[in-house]
């Protein structure tokens, strides 16, 4: 009896950000009949294709017991970069010869960028031990100002159609930004619950003493996390990028804190070793429905904000409150 | 007992190691062999380097002078992943698992098994974990998740871990110290199957009859020293402590008979709701403590001791019923400040988590429950501190290199008692002691009885939950006995034995007995 | 140019105390120096002005340093106390904000260093020694005109506007409603701010799409607003509906009416408008000029596909 | 011997970032003979002042184990709250009255509100045990909406010669936000340092189950520590507001991680338990230095944001390098 009554603890718990998410959405479409259309639908799913992006990495992250502020200000850089290679060849005046890169090559360029940056965090946080939130927040300032000085400040505009079609186009009736990130999370979701690196994932975030002294090597497993977290922001750089048909200089300026909304109302802990893909794609949704839904029932602005800081309150409220015995 | 031979190269050995802490030596040039098919003892007090030791030779630490011979080849881990490769395995003092994880995940972390496809194949994983949980403990389900599981069997999956990488070097540091009686059975066959197969096990204890019952020989460390190394055939109890202490010890049990004076606490039906189930932690319990008296309180792992002791401290108001008087007044325990201003205090049973704050000085630390006695003008004066840590320093002896010494770098020992020092500064009425001397070594022990049986004469009701019958026997008055939350029986002193103790701790025990309690 | 030190003694607007007065003096000699405060340089608008200001006083024989103020009133607040601290003898300012800037010009005023405002207001008439300003009224009763013509007396249509502390926004917003709010058949269906910002703008029109699907045109207050209403109607396949108007002639937006995809802006001339605001800063320290006059108009034009061929980005083709 | 060397380390490490902050002041100075004048020095007391108040707050909790993500918008709110306040009268229509606030009046329900909200913070992290991270995030964002609400997205200005005092005049040669925030330090100092309550603070983020034990009762200190903490950002937002003779909607965005930064810098460890209101102010200063003289050596804006990432990273580095042996 005890067992069973735990299991069906766990599995409310499991379906509870789905079942938010179920509520929302009756209460929307009831107070306004355009929400609930497939045009709307696709809608939603692209507008979070970005924060799907960043939120895949920082889920990884957050579940191996650190935190990245720095996601918007790589998106940003990945964004220029690979914009600023589309636009104009790269001159190496020393060799007297100019880079220009196909559009495939300024793309992986650009994820290359997001990826070094991601191991330049790796790097400060496993080898000179700095606090996660400490080394990303260094991050978060140097990579805007990579951007400000890669762009000169202006946008980078005018990428082409081929490039546009990763932000823009439809494919077997779906939105590219939505394959793409539905792809991401798909293979995350697999890395992360069936592969040795996803485990270790989870066990360093659980507890990193025990891990290490399993034989685990700590350390590379965290510099790839936030390696692979900074490919993804880069990844959500050239969406946003694609779809802007523009490289913002200021693209990003305060994702981090959405990202980490959105992984926290999935039900992952911010303590490590905890957490899922999954929650973390309704968490984005929940957030995604929310904001159109605020749009449509037009509710102002201002309330809106007001909305969204209630409702990741009690997002996690729920979820502290079912929990509560547990932990103390 | 099958001594090895001498002349064999032992499989793993330390020559001259010396490992420095900042501002502690914590090893000093100590030699260790370790042969195959031998269950090496280590001993030693609290600090003495045992684990210290292990974890050198176990690649988790690396030493400052020396060096490791496997198979008498020069070997140097920089980590414990490389000594694992060698098949060199720690079951952990401080449990080592990874809470979100479940059990069959945790035994085979960092040796997955691996399908074709390159995912995790859980079905075997989870099939062969339990193959080696049905030689420990059948009850562990593989899929639970580790956190959910008692502390006794976290241990059993330690050592299934350890088991499960087959192991040719096995450390167990202090593997009892969280289990009960039978798993403790359990765990000496096992250890016994493992050295017919001429693995090598290093035993970390601090019983004295476990080390005698089962090691082939027995090292003794001293103030991270060598001291000797003894066959464990021909030695004697009193051999090795005189060896770990430096010289003789007196008795260990000081008891002198007190004054029993009027009732000073009383519980009337206590029960505790567990918070997550609907089931009783405790049930029903009754009791009477006086000024004077030692009440001991025996049962096995998850009697429910320490939630009894938790609910008349006031941690968990909401699921308690029944109630708690002082001096036959009744009183309403909401939390641990209105319980101590009752004049309850409780020395809890993990030191480390519940009963100091690690980062804080020793003197903060004596200080911290009591704060008024320090305040001079609502402000902290230095000088008060400083005295009222002396005072209790001097008084528990308590060593520390300062009193304004990080309570985390003290001795298990000594740590307990600036715990001591806290409760004690409240002046406490009625003083709960929760495995006072659980990881402690004996000459500790002893100190610590002897302030139980000072404070005894000074007539505080003082009520001890302990694991460890002989030491329950030698300093209550009186003995009471738990099982399942129930109480099952309650003896004086004089009626009291291991064997009825023993026996009113077993489930099934109480339905005969309920007319005792 | 030394002729400068005694009109500055003379100087009528300045109850200057001798240590500022000294301090001046010194700084006409050959360390002279220029601060160029910008509201943020998160959009090349901006950075275009602050650039052409800074070049023009190097020009001129001055130091010139450029401040980002990233939006935040406090942030240029400090950047103020930085000028004044260091001797700084003119500040050529756009504000953040019209009424949060004001204390800051205030207390340049105080220390005797004289304050120019280029392309957004601050809300005082006594306080800045000239402020240049496009003429964002004017110019959006032009768009506005142009935009009736276009779209017709009947439709539905949404308005993006820019940051609503901003006076260059409600200028704007009322310059155009004062043409298009006579035709009662044109309705304005929704009216969200997106903060001048391309990406903001993006999202805000894909949402406003969804529930209004019936726009047969978008006004956006500035033009990269309209290059992010431009994505959105793209992405939702009804670019070639709905018509956009933008405002501020940058290159994107000339080079997009060009290939019709936005119908009109209105060009400010940011160039122009910062030379002069840096010509005046000159004619104030090395001429002993003080008579400017409060607001001058800046002139702008309507760019449409009528006339696309005269300009390229932020200017005149010449 | 032993002894000795291990108090030099001490030593060393408690005036360590005053190394930082005065190998940076000679610097700059060699580099700038207009930095180390003492118009320049009130000049960066008076603008770090608002970080300090915020600050010290943020030590506090960071100590006590918690974050605060709120403290811009807070900081906002209470500054827009006192503008209206100052400005207009409030009318209660069901009691047919009106409310015309004094300017001290105004001032406190200012502060009032600021204590408020950190009170509500704390009520969120101790009764419904949402993770300080998440309950003041979504503060952060239910805050700036209340603000934009009151102040339907106007700067409140013109709020007169009295008001403008705290931010503008100067007492006895200084400052009065340097008074302001240097008396709340030295305050607070001996808060921490030599009262109960700053000794339970220390415990708590130390060892929450320890303290629980020894008879504190945590929650109520936890909650004490928000709610102050909330006062002190509104006192930050009246300093802030009155600098400026207004209150911006939009003012503090992006405050906490600056104060974060400031804590860090500090010395005082994320992990709670450890550090002082004395390194918050080092750290201060040495932000405060740093954007001064990046000005004043006339460094771009673009590579402004490179240093100070590098800036921060480095001066966590040195900290822990130093202390590389202690943690492992
Ligand atoms: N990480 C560390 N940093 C500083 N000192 C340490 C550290 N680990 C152990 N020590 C010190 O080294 C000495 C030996 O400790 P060790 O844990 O090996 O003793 P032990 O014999 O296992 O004791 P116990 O019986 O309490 O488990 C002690 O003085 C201890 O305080
Ligand atoms: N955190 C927990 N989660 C689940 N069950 C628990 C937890 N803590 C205690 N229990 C269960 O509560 C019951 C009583 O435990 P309690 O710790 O009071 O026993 P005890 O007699 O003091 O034993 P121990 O020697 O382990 O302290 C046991 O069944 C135990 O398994
Ligand atoms: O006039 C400018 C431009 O329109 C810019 O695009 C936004 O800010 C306004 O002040
Ligand atoms: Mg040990
Ligand atoms: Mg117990």
């Amino acid at each position: 009896m005890h067992k069973s009554s735990k299991d069906l603890v766990k599995c409310i718990s499991r379906f509870q950000s789905l079942l938010v998410l179920v509520l929302m959405v009756i209460a929307i479409s009831l107070l306004s009949d355009r929400f609930l259309t497939a045009a709307n639908g696709w809608n939603i799913m692209r507008q979070i294709s970005v924060n799907v992006c960043l939120s895949i990495g920082m889920t990884m992250i957050i579940i191996a017991g650190g935190i990245d502020l720095s996601v918007g200000s790589i998106l940003a850089l990945a964004g220029a970069v690979t914009a600023g290679l589309i636009k104009s060849p790269v001159p190496i005046p020393w060799l007297g010869i100019e880079l220009d890169f196909t559009l495939a090559g300024a793309m992986i360029a650009g994820i290359a960028v997001g990826m070094l940056l991601g191991w330049f965090n790796g790097q400060m946080i496993t080898r000179v031990r700095i606090p996660p939130f400490v080394a990303t927040l260094g991050m978060l300032s140097i990579a805007r100002g990579l951007t400000m000085l890669w762009t000169k400040g202006f946008p980078i505009t005018g990428l082409g159609s081929s490039f546009a079609i990763i932000g823009t186009a439809n494919f077997l009736g779906a939105p590219v930004p939505v394959w793409i990130s539905g792809l991401l999370v798909l293979l995350f979701i697999v890395v992360t619950k069936k592969t040795r690196f996803g485990r270790y994932i989870y066990a360093v975030g659980g507890n990193e003493q025990a891990s290490r002294l399993s034989g685990l090597d700590v350390d590379r497993i965290k510099l790839w996390v936030y390696t692979i977290a900074g490919g993804l922001s880069a990844v959500a750089g050239l969406i946003a990028t694609s779809r802007l048909d523009s490289a913002q200089p200021n693209a990003g300026i305060g994702y981090e804190l959405d990202s980490i909304a959105a992984v926290v109302i999935g039900g992952t802990s911010l303590s490590g070793g905890q957490g899922s893909i999954w929650g973390t794609v309704l968490g984005c949704l929940i957030i995604g429905v929310l904001n159109s839904g605020l749009v449509l029932l037009d509710v102002s602005p201002f309330w809106q904000q007001v909305v969204k800081g209630i409702v990741i309150l009690m997002a996690v409220a729920i979820d502290r409150l079912r929990n509560r015995g547990e932990d103390q | 007992m099958n001594v090895a031979s001498p002349t064999a190269t032992p499989v793993l050995s330390g020559r001259g190691i010396v490992k420095k802490f900042p501002g502690v030596l914590a090893l000093d040039r100590v030699d260790f062999d370790l042969n195959a098919g031998e269950v090496h003892g280590l001993i030693g007090e609290n600090g003495a380097g045992k684990t210290t030791l292990m974890h050198i030779l176990a690649g988790a630490l690396q030493p400052t002078e020396g060096e490791i011979l496997l198979d008498g080849q020069l070997v140097h881990f920089a980590n414990a992943r490389q000594a694992l490769k060698q098949r060199i395995c720690i079951v952990y003092q401080e449990l080592n698992l990874i809470p979100y994880l479940s059990v069959a995940e945790n035994v085979f972390l960092g040796r997955e098994v691996v399908g074709t496809t390159g995912l995790i194949d859980a079905k075997s994983q989870n099939l062969r974990c339990k193959e080696l949980l049905a030689l420990l403990d059948p009850s562990i389900d593989p899929r639970a998740q580790v956190n959910t599981l008692r502390v006794g069997q976290q241990q059993i999956v330690e050592i299934a871990k350890a088991l499960n990488a087959q192991a040719r070097v096995i450390f167990m540091d202090e593997p009892t110290s969280a289990i009960s009686d039978s798993e403790v059975e359990v765990l000496f066959k096992l250890i016994e199957s493992l050295r017919r197969e001429g693995i090598a096990i290093v035993y970390v204890s601090h019983k004295l009859d476990e080390l005698l019952r089962i090691t082939d020989r027995i090292t003794v460390l001293r103030d991270g020293k060598y001291v000797d190394t003894l066959v464990t055939g021909d030695t004697q109890q009193e051999t090795i402590v005189r060896l770990m202490v430096g010289r003789d010890l007196s008795d260990m049990y000081v008891q002198n008979v007190s004054e029993i004076g009027e009732e000073v606490l009383r519980l009337d039906s206590l029960s505790q709701r567990s918070d997550i189930g609907e089931h009783l932690l405790v049930e029903d319990v009754s009791l009477s403590v006086a000024a004077g008296e030692v009440l001991g309180i025996f049962g096995l792992m998850g009697a429910g001791r320490t939630e009894l002791l938790e609910s008349i401290f006031g941690l968990h108001p909401k699921s308690t019923s029944g109630s708690v008087s002082i001096h036959g007044k009744r009183c309403d325990l909401r939390s641990p400040a209105a319980a101590m201003g009752h004049g309850i205090g409780l020395v809890p049973e993990d030191r480390k988590k519940q009963g100091l704050v690690m980062g804080m000085s020793v003197e903060n630390n004596i200080s911290l429950s009591n704060i008024g006695l320090i305040e001079s003008y609502a402000l902290l004066s230095r000088r008060l501190e400083k005295q009222h840590a002396e005072s209790y320093i001097k008084q528990l002896s308590i060593k520390t290199p300062s009193m304004r010494q990080k309570a985390s770098v003290l001795s298990g020992g000594n740590q307990q008692k600036v715990v001591l020092s806290r409760v004690l500064s409240t002046i406490p009425r009625v003083l709960l002691l929760d495995e006072p001397t659980r990881g402690i070594d004996i000459n500790a022990k002893r100190e610590i009885y002897a302030l139980v049986d000072q404070l005894k004469q000074q007539g505080l009701a003082i009520v001890v939950v302990s694991s460890e019958l002989p030491e329950l026997l030698g300093i209550s008055d009186r003995i009471m006995v738990m099982c399942e939350g129930r109480k099952t029986a309650e003896f004086s002193r004089e009626q009291a034995n291991e064997e009825n103790l023993m026996q009113a701790a077993v489930p099934g025990f109480q339905a005969e007995t309920t007319n005792y309690a | 140019n030394v002729v400068g030190c005694s009109s500055h003694k003379a100087g009528p607007d300045h109850n200057t105390d001798a240590y500022a007065n000294e301090a001046q003096i010194d700084a006409t000699g050959d360390n002279r120096r220029i601060a160029v405060v910008i509201s943020t340089l998160n959009n090349p608008w901006f950075v275009v002005l602050g650039e052409s200001a800074r070049d023009r006083a190097l020009e001129l024989g001055y130091e010139a340093t450029m401040f980002d103020s990233q939006n935040d009133a406090s942030k240029e607040a400090a950047h103020f106390d930085n000028v004044i601290a260091a001797d700084y003898e003119a500040i050529i300012f756009n504000p953040t904000d019209a009424d949060g800037s004001v204390a800051n010009v205030k207390r340049a005023k105080k220390a005797g260093i004289p304050v120019f405002c280029i392309d957004r207001e601050i809300n005082s008439t006594d306080t800045a020694t000239a402020q240049l300003l496009s003429d964002n009224f004017s110019g959006c009763v032009e768009l506005g005109k142009y935009f009736v013509e276009q779209v017709g007396k009947k439709g539905n249509y949404v308005e993006l506007l820019g940051l609503v502390g901003d006076n260059n926004t409600w200028n704007r917003s009322k310059g155009f409603h004062s043409v298009v709010d006579r035709y009662e058949g044109l309705k304005m269906v929704a009216q969200q701010p997106a903060d001048f910002d391309r990406n903001k703008a993006l999202e805000v029109m894909e949402s406003m799409l969804q529930s209004h699907d019936d726009i047969s045109a978008v006004f956006c207050g500035n033009d990269a607003m309209a290059m992010g209403a431009y994505q959105a109607l793209l992405g939702a396949g009804k670019a070639a509906q709905v018509k956009i108007f933008g405002y501020d002639g940058s290159a994107d937006v000339v080079q997009a009416i060009a290939d019709e995809k936005i119908t009109a802006t209105v060009m400010q001339y940011p160039k122009l408008m910062a030379i002069e605001a840096a010509e005046f800063a000159h004619e104030y320290l090395a001429n002993g000029k003080r008579d400017f006059p409060q607001k001058i108009p800046v002139n702008v034009d309507l760019v449409s596909a009528e006339n696309i061929d005269e300009f390229v980005g932020f200017g005149k083709k010449n």
